[in-house]
């Protein structure tokens, strides 16, 4: 696979189809992997494909607007992608998406903790809710050769961890989150990781009006929290970036499927399926729930 | 211990509009004996609380000679300005200071002052000119060429008959543009100096401005004869703590804050500065 | 900043269960609140006075009035404000009577409460900005949309006003229904004979401009500056040759069914659509012309004295700013080939009101004579059926179309008068004649033309030895009816043009589940859209009859008038701002605009050092909703007036 | 802005014996706060916990205006606009609707109590609906207890 | 009294939970899934004595987070500022890594100079510091390059090694002294034979080396287009600027009516945003190379030794792999010999 992916990629630069390939490479202490940009043709050997190619390479598209840029793609980075071009941020025809299919991507902290005995493989949590193996956007798929080991996948429901969280008290659930936000060290690696969070200043960072405390206290983590996943609400693409970022552990992603889950369930709106698609706070449904309203 | 971070009240007693969107504040502290205490030379700022906004530095545009206030002159610019903008005769404010090198008054001493301002930069070289008209026997000969963009943005008109008026001191005054009624000379403020030729001999050239200016008027100096140790300005840049501590004003290895806002030339040279 | 505060007692409304003194004295203790009073009634002359020497004294730049409800006096306050030399928009007013006076009895808590409002009109107040008047320039003429009655009207209207108009028409000639119509209810004018002197008096204006056989292709801009773009189709007449004098359809030798008769008489492939038509100028029916179809034949062009025949016109497509745009568009027949029971298309004797119209049209297809299709005989017993189509949602529409039980009654006098010996059957659901001599018209129909109504459904029709049978049931003697009819008359409903919604959306204006276009509301701006600029009328909004159409069509004429003799409009400044610095060019705000007020806009970035897309709001088309601004992740839309700032200083005040 | 301490009512929230809860409605001008207005022209009486914020429409309430006010310790939030078809701008409560049961889901997933933010159409002739709703949610608030998890800390 | 002290970790925990009632002690927690944490035990036993890091280091117990300033009020039309009472009760925090201790005496060299902090000063007065020597370093830990070790102890009221069978502490303050008069015994000579033998060994256990080119020479590559390579992948998130022992960049914001400290980073763009909206760091590369510099440059010629300390942290939890100290190791066209 990787072989036809540094193929492509060289062919794309030496033909100057694009500018610049964003990729991946190993990083420096020989296992993981990290992002890389190449300019040069010959550049492509460094390239590298294998489960842990974690990243989320969308983000790194607001960089360099304006050029033609080919990107690797995973299905879940391609639906980011939709949804940066259904947002403007993107023009089609300066990106070039070299997909590739996936079969689940691995956490490198579960690793850490996995014993060698079991025949756990450590995927990544996000990759068991992951439907498509090919991304929904390409412009050459490069697919998977032969058999190789698969994220499992989630039982029936998707959303059943959100289910169960749901179904304890108010209680509860507020001395979990309260335990979880108070851990949140506003680093705002979730933001800067989310190739969704693009905007040109951020309201956590606007002083006028100053919209969120920037006091590292429950009261300016919650309230960052809850602004970020909202503003992710009908966009988030599930990637699991932000999660993955986080280096206190929130589990953000949970948060992410909740709105996921109802904006599904209400609204039977998806995110980053296509560029087509209306935003889904910038419309509504004139049979929109709202049993909640007096 | 001292709260190094908390600032001492001090009332608004004038306030002047300068320009449309720059306000000259007076201000006097509420205390007494602080006002005793409070030492600063010319080149110095003050940082400034607008409460419920925020902190901000602001030069100090008075000399020290003039006791009993302090003035500082504010442009309309971010959050805690347009909040000063707000403030009438009356209010408080919070002072923290005075912070930074301010001039080398002592280096300047028995030397030919050439001072070069645009806009608003006028107001730490009006703390020093008022601190050498004060002390007139101390320095030589003093030439002031105030620029701006338009005769509604010079700053301190009301000061330029005193200046004049003071022995030995020239006071040149530009605009960008040609203006009608506008007695005074036209041209961007490098291009004058090019025209005025002032001498460098046993001189020093005070400079502050917007960066263009500066960026322009650096080579014509050294066109002029004025030597890099020679040249002097101050230096724009965030600034949070004034002490040195919140790493904002990092040029080089050194803090705007702490160790200017004044710089020579040559110090800027030393770590790669663009100006 | 200096802030004055205002208490108003207003009499004791406010003084009863507030204690104002007290209020005053804890406003005067806020920050940067310079000045406060209070006073018996701050919205009179001289509360109103004392507000301008306060202002003047004590150089108060900003103003909080604590009163009554901005609902009331918001208006009142703000010119004050302006009077006294204070941007009115610097002024803020605390509801201390409808939400708080009037509300509480507790004196203590009420003036706590009275505290705190006033405190949160502070915070407000020192985050408001002085703001400008909106002035937009208003293009001086105003587009009709539909030629019908309601449409000629507008334009009489309006040129009478010396302003000019412009009447966009898709059929050769203007008139509408109304055109088609025989008689008029209650009165029985003859419809032509009121209609056509208004269609002269339209062709004759030198304010009016016609653009019959046209269609409308685009829309765009703002109240004041809409630039419409119009196709005029191809006539193959040139409209400033021919005099109308006939020439042409008088050789013509094809012969198709007459649209405007219904399909019960004939007209040529060049031709007028009725004697009367406006302009009076043929048009070539390009689908059965011999010329067209194969080439032959050319006697029009050839007999023309003045050659206006063009073969070769093409479509011309024209662009035109208006400052207004009336949309008069009008209505259509409901479809009533859902009522399979009624027999229509399968009976040629069942047919439709406006079928009845054109035969009772002394100069249409039959002479006047109401006969039957089938055979051309003369129709004795006829069987009229209301409610087709309206008040049925399961197969219809679920409205009532409001004049169908008008014009039954008519056309069942008008069948007594052109038969004697007719006789009428009415089946009808109830009879809805709430209009000026309406109830009296129908009961003259039933005392004196001997029509008898039925109250039911009529269950089925079918076709016996030459006659309809028509089977229902009197729901009030609980009676079985049959009756054998000559013919069967269908009332049908009125419903949306087929291509509402295509125009609705080109306007930018809302339409129900019906097609109808939605005024702005339904009480209080009946004849406006929530589209500035844009104006109702006729049966486009909702089934309408002639007075009411003639009304609407007054009504919006003056709405666009009032546009019109403005030098320039006029406007509140609190509309939505874009910050291009923030702005992400997502366009969320685009999507979410109700009102198409945001657009594109290209600016060049001087940090990225590129040019990019960002939302730029048309603050001519701005309501002031402020939608944009919740929808924007970024906040780099805000609204004026109730600006992100003001509204975050008033949380943070509570 | 200086603000200045709390009035007399918010140092009584202290204690808790006599606390009262501390409500915020967003109302939209055409409706909602004509409605409220109507309520004070019928002298209805209602309980004087709540402080209204006009907004011009529903559709201009940011969710980050609701939780700011919760944060800042504000025990309730209300949100009301028009009934749906009655909006002035014809969408904006739509659009409220679509927001508010998002955020409203959210919050309580977080553990915040479902009274604490809640949504109501109030007619500009629904004086009574006006004067019944604060009643009810000044009850209900009062049920849900202070909110005072988010004073802790800094 | 001995200078080092030889007792089982029982003793240390009994000791811990005698001390709890004057003291508050802080030391780290493990979290299921989550990490190491610093935090305030309620209950001693939580005490994780293992090997690994927290995932923030104890400068936050001493620069906070966030903190107040002062108070600002407004009173009868008039402004009144109201200090901040500092805290003052007593705190012991134990486990702490030596990288992190070193650490702070960095922070004491920013706090503690011309212009003193007194919310940092008086938090270093009134907290004990116990730190536990590094068994196992990390694979990212380059202490020894960054003239620490894992038997660092500068910084340090005690220094407690691990071995196996007991723990040894070695008193290295009067308060350490006082503090642990009552717990343990001396040690006897195989004892201390054995302590040395484990420093030895200890100082030769991180792997990783780098050796940061010599400000000066770090100077010449100020323009270099490297530092836009390098920066490409950062996506600016504050990570490896909060969880550093000596990041100490703050900010100072007015809120709710009062003065707020909390940590700024240089990798935000805000961070020197202007009200002009000029920015003097306009972008990544700008940035990064600011971080890099502050460490390896400009914090050198100003206090003599390097601003890092090595504990790897940044590397650790960079979500997109960025090493400092490969990016320091192959600054180009100085590699030494």
């Amino acid at each position: 696979m990787i072989d036809r992916i540094k193929k492509k990629a060289e062919e794309l630069l030496r033909t100057k189809q694009v500018d610049l390939i964003i990729g991946y490479k190993r990083a420096p202490d020989g296992v993981s992997v990290a992002p890389v940009f190449i300019d040069k043709a010959e550049e492509t050997k460094e390239l590298i494909w294998d489960t842990y190619c974690v990243y989320n390479l969308s983000n790194y598209l607001k960089d360099f607007r304006g050029r033609k840029i080919g990107i690797i793609a995973k299905a879940c980075d391609a639906r980011s992608i939709i949804v940066l071009l259904q947002e403007n941020q993107l023009k089609r025809k300066d990106i070039f998406i070299i997909g590739v299919e996936c079969s689940g991507i691995v956490d490198e902290k579960k690793l850490l903790s996995i014993s060698p005995q079991t025949s756990e493989l450590g995927f990544d949590e996000r990759c068991r809710s992951c439907k498509p193996s090919k991304p929904p956007i390409y412009d050459v798929l490069i697919v998977q050769e032969g058999q190789r080991p698969q994220a499992p996948r989630l039982e029936k429901d998707p959303y059943g961890s959100v289910r169960k969280s749901e179904a304890k008290s108010i209680s509860e659930k507020f001395k979990l989150w309260q335990e979880e936000f108070s851990r949140c060290i506003r680093c705002y690696a979730c933001r800067q990781i989310c190739p969704l969070c693009y905007c040109p200043r951020c309201v956590a960072d606007q002083t006028q009006p100053s919209w969120l405390s920037r006091a590292h206290s429950f009261r300016g983590n919650f309230t960052w929290n809850v602004t970020r996943a909202m503003h992710l609400a009908g966009r988030c693409i599930d990637c699991g970036e932000c999660e993955r970022a986080c280096p206190v552990g929130i589990p953000l992603r949970d948060i992410n499927k909740k709105i996921e889950k109802d904006v599904k369930e209400l609204f039977n709106y998806e995110a980053g399926l296509s560029a087509e698609q209306k935003a889904l706070l910038s419309c509504f449904d004139k049979n929109d729930p709202e049993d909640f309203i007096r | 211990m001292q709260n190094i971070y908390q600032p001492y009240l001090a009332g608004i007693i004038d306030i002047r509009q300068e320009t449309p969107d720059i306000k000259t504040f007076k201000l006097k502290f509420r205390d007494k004996e602080i006002e005793g205490s409070f030492n600063y030379r010319p080149g110095q700022f003050v940082e400034f609380s607008v409460f419920g906004e925020g902190e901000a530095p602001f030069c100090i545009a008075s000399s020290p000679t003039r006791k009993g206030s302090i003035e500082c002159s504010v442009k309309r610019m971010g959050k805690v300005s347009q909040a000063l903008h707000e403030l009438d005769v009356g209010d408080t404010v919070g002072i923290r200071g005075p912070y930074g090198n301010g001039f080398p008054v002592e280096d300047l001493k028995a030397k030919n002052l050439l001072f070069v301002a645009g806009g608003i930069g006028l107001a730490p070289l009006r703390s020093l000119i008022n601190y050498c008209l004060d002390n007139r026997d101390d320095f030589k000969a003093v030439t002031i060429v105030n620029g701006a963009r338009t005769s509604r943005d010079l700053v301190y008109k009301s000061e330029y008959r005193e200046w004049e008026k003071a022995g030995d001191t020239k006071l040149h005054l530009t605009v960008d543009c040609r203006e009608e009624d506008w007695t005074c000379m036209v041209g961007v403020v490098p291009r004058i100096l090019e025209q005025l030729k002032p001498a460098c001999r046993d001189s020093s050239a005070i400079v502050c401005g917007p960066p263009v200016m500066i960026r322009y008027t650096m080579p014509v100096l050294l066109k002029l004869g004025f030597c890099a140790p020679s040249i002097i300005t101050t230096l724009e840049m965030k600034m949070k703590c004034g002490l040195g501590k919140c790493g904002r004003c990092s040029i080089g290895n050194l803090y705007v804050c702490k160790d200017g806002p004044v710089f020579s030339l040559e110090q800027l040279r030393a770590f790669q500065y663009e100006c | 900043m200096k802030i004055g505060v205002f208490v108003c007692h207003c009499g004791t409304n406010i003084a009863a269960t507030v204690d104002v003194e007290r209020v005053s004295q804890e406003a005067a203790k806020e920050p940067r609140v310079k000045f406060s009073t209070t006073y018996r009634y701050m919205c009179s002359d001289p509360g109103q006075n004392l507000i301008k020497e306060a202002v003047k004294k004590h150089h108060l730049d900003r103003i909080v009035i604590a009163s009554c409800s901005p609902s009331l006096h918001e208006k009142t306050f703000r010119k004050c404000a302006e009077k006294a030399g204070v941007n009115p928009y610097l002024m803020e007013m605390a509801n201390i009577r409808e939400h708080c006076s009037w509300v509480h009895q507790d004196r203590v808590e009420a003036t706590a409460k009275a505290i705190e409002l006033i405190r949160l009109a502070l915070a407000k107040v020192s985050r408001n900005k002085p703001l400008e008047y909106l002035y937009i320039p208003i293009e001086k003429k105003v587009l009709i949309i539909g030629g019908g009655i309601a449409g000629i009207q507008s334009a009489i209207d309006i040129a009478f006003a010396n302003y000019p108009a412009v009447i966009l028409e898709r059929e050769p000639s203007i008139g509408g229904r109304m055109a088609r119509f025989d008689k008029t209810f209650p009165t029985l004018d003859c419809a032509a004979c009121i209609l056509t002197p208004k269609m002269v008096t339209v062709s004759q204006s030198k304010h009016v401009t016609m653009h019959t056989y046209s269609e409308i292709e685009g829309v765009k801009g703002h109240v004041g500056d809409f630039t419409v773009t119009i196709r005029k189709k191809a006539r193959s007449v040139d409209i400033n040759k021919c005099t109308g004098c006939g020439a042409c359809y008088n050789k013509c030798p094809v012969r198709v069914p007459s649209e405007f008769d219904m399909g019960l008489g004939k007209r040529t492939a060049i031709y007028i659509p009725f004697p009367q038509a406006v302009p009076n100028v043929p048009v070539i029916d390009r689908q059965n012309c011999l010329w067209f179809t194969k080439q032959k034949c050319g006697i029009c062009k050839k007999i023309c004295p003045f050659e206006a025949i063009d073969y070769d016109m093409q479509d011309e497509i024209i662009e035109e700013k208006f400052g207004a745009i009336i949309v008069a568009s009008g209505f259509t027949q409901f479809n009533h080939a859902v009522y399979g029971e009624y027999g229509y298309g399968k009976y040629k004797d069942a047919i439709t009101g406006l079928h009845f119209e054109r035969m009772a049209n002394s100069s249409g297809p039959t002479g006047g004579k109401i006969i039957r299709p089938s055979d051309g005989k003369e129709a004795r017993d006829v069987v009229f059926i209301q409610c087709v189509g309206s008040r049925d949602e399961q197969k219809g529409l679920s409205y009532c179309s409001r004049l169908c039980c008008m014009y039954t009654a008519k056309h069942a006098l008008l069948l007594k008068e052109h038969n004697k010996d007719a006789q009428a059957y009415v089946f009808y659901i109830d009879i809805r004649a709430a209009g000026k001599n309406y109830e009296e018209f129908v009961k003259k129909v039933q005392d004196e033309y001997g029509a008898v109504y039925l109250r039911g459904r009529v269950s089925r029709i079918f076709e016996k030895s030459g006659k309809l049978i028509v089977r229902g049931a009197d729901t009030l003697s609980g009676a079985q009816i049959e009756i054998k009819a000559d013919l069967v008359v269908l009332a049908t409903g009125l419903v949306a043009q087929p291509d509402a919604p295509g125009l609705a959306r080109m306007l930018h204006i809302p339409y129900d589940r019906n097609n109808l276009f939605t005024e702005a509301h339904p009480k209080l701006a009946p004849v406006e859209t929530i589209t500035s600029g844009v104006f109702l009328t006729g049966a486009c909004q909702s089934p309408k009859d002639i007075p009411d159409t003639v009304a609407t069509a007054s009504a919006a004429s003056v709405k666009a008038l009032g546009l019109m003799v403005q030098d320039r409009l006029q406007r509140e400044p609190l509309v939505a701002k874009v910050d291009a610095k923030t702005c992400s060019g997502c366009f969320a705000c685009i999507q979410a605009c109700s009102f198409t007020a945001i657009e594109e806009e290209e600016i060049e970035d001087k940090r990225l050092k590129k040019k990019r897309l960002i939302a730029k709001v048309l603050e001519g088309v701005c309501t002031g909703c402020g939608n944009c601004t919740a929808v924007c992740r970024m906040s780099a839309i805000d609204l004026e007036g109730f600006s992100n700032r003001q509204i975050m200083e008033e949380i943070e005040a509570l | 802005m200086t603000a200045t301490e709390g009035s007399p009512e918010r140092k009584r929230g202290k204690d808790k014996k006599d606390w009262e809860p501390r409500i915020v409605g967003f109302l939209c001008k055409w409706c909602s706060y004509a409605g409220a207005d109507l309520a004070g022209t019928s002298r209805l009486q209602y309980p004087p916990n709540i402080r209204i914020v006009r907004v011009p429409c529903s559709g201009r309430v940011n969710p980050l205006f609701v939780l700011k006010c919760l944060v800042n310790g504000i025990d309730g939030v209300l949100v009301s606009g028009c009934h749906i078809g009655d909006c002035h701008y014809s969408e904006g409560n739509f659009y409220a609707r679509r927001r508010f049961v998002i955020l409203k889901r959210l919050l309580e997933y977080l553990g915040i109590d479902p009274r604490r933010f809640q949504m109501s159409w109030i007619s500009a002739s629904e004086g009574d609906k006006w004067a019944r709703v604060v009643k009810e949610l000044v009850e209900e608030i009062k049920q849900a207890g202070p909110n005072t998890e988010f004073r802790k800390g800094i | 009294m001995p200078s080092e002290k030889f007792f089982v970790k029982e003793d240390l925990y009994n000791k811990l939970e005698e001390l709890s009632k004057e003291f508050e002690i802080i030391g780290p927690r493990e979290l299921p899934n989550k990490g190491i944490f610093y935090q305030s035990l309620k209950n001693t036993r939580d005490l994780y004595l293992g090997e690994g890091f927290a995932i923030e280091p104890i400068k936050r117990f001493f620069l906070k987070p966030s903190e107040w300033i002062f108070d600002e009020r407004f009173r009868e039309n008039k402004n009144i500022l109201e200090g901040i009472p500092l805290p003052a009760d007593k705190r012991i925090i134990i486990s702490v890594r030596p990288c992190e201790t070193r650490g702070l005496t960095l922070l004491d060299k920013v706090f503690d100079s011309d212009y003193k902090d007194n919310f940092y000063i008086n938090n270093r007065k009134r907290t004990i510091i116990i730190g536990l020597a590094c068994n196992k370093p990390a694979k990212n830990c380059f202490c020894t390059s960054m003239g620490g070790s894992p038997i660092e102890s500068r910084g340090m009221d005690v220094l407690i090694f691990d071995m196996d069978r007991g723990l040894i502490a070695e008193i290295l303050t009067d308060r350490g002294r006082e503090l642990f008069a009552s717990i343990g015994e001396g040690l006897n000579e195989g004892q201390r034979r054995l302590l040395k033998e484990d420093k030895e060994k200890k100082k030769d256990l991180v792997e990783k080396k780098l050796s940061p080119p010599e400000g000066k020479e770090l100077d010449k590559i100020f323009e270099s287009d490297y530092w836009e390579d390098v920066s490409r992948p950062c996506i600016g998130c504050g990570i490896c600027t909060y969880l550093c022992p000596t990041c100490h960049c703050f900010d100072l914001v007015d809120e709710r009516r009062k003065r707020l400290r909390c940590y700024d980073s240089c990798s935000f763009p805000d961070f020197t945003l202007e009200a002009s909206g000029v920015n003097p760091r306009p972008t990544k590369k700008e940035r990064y190379r600011q971080r890099v510099f502050h460490k390896f440059d400009y914090f050198k010629k100003n206090f003599g030794e390097n601003l890092c300390v090595g504990c790897g942290r940044c590397i650790r939890h960079c979500p997109v792999k960025i090493d400092i100290a490969d990016i320091v190791d192959k600054v180009p066209g100085l590699k030494k010999e």
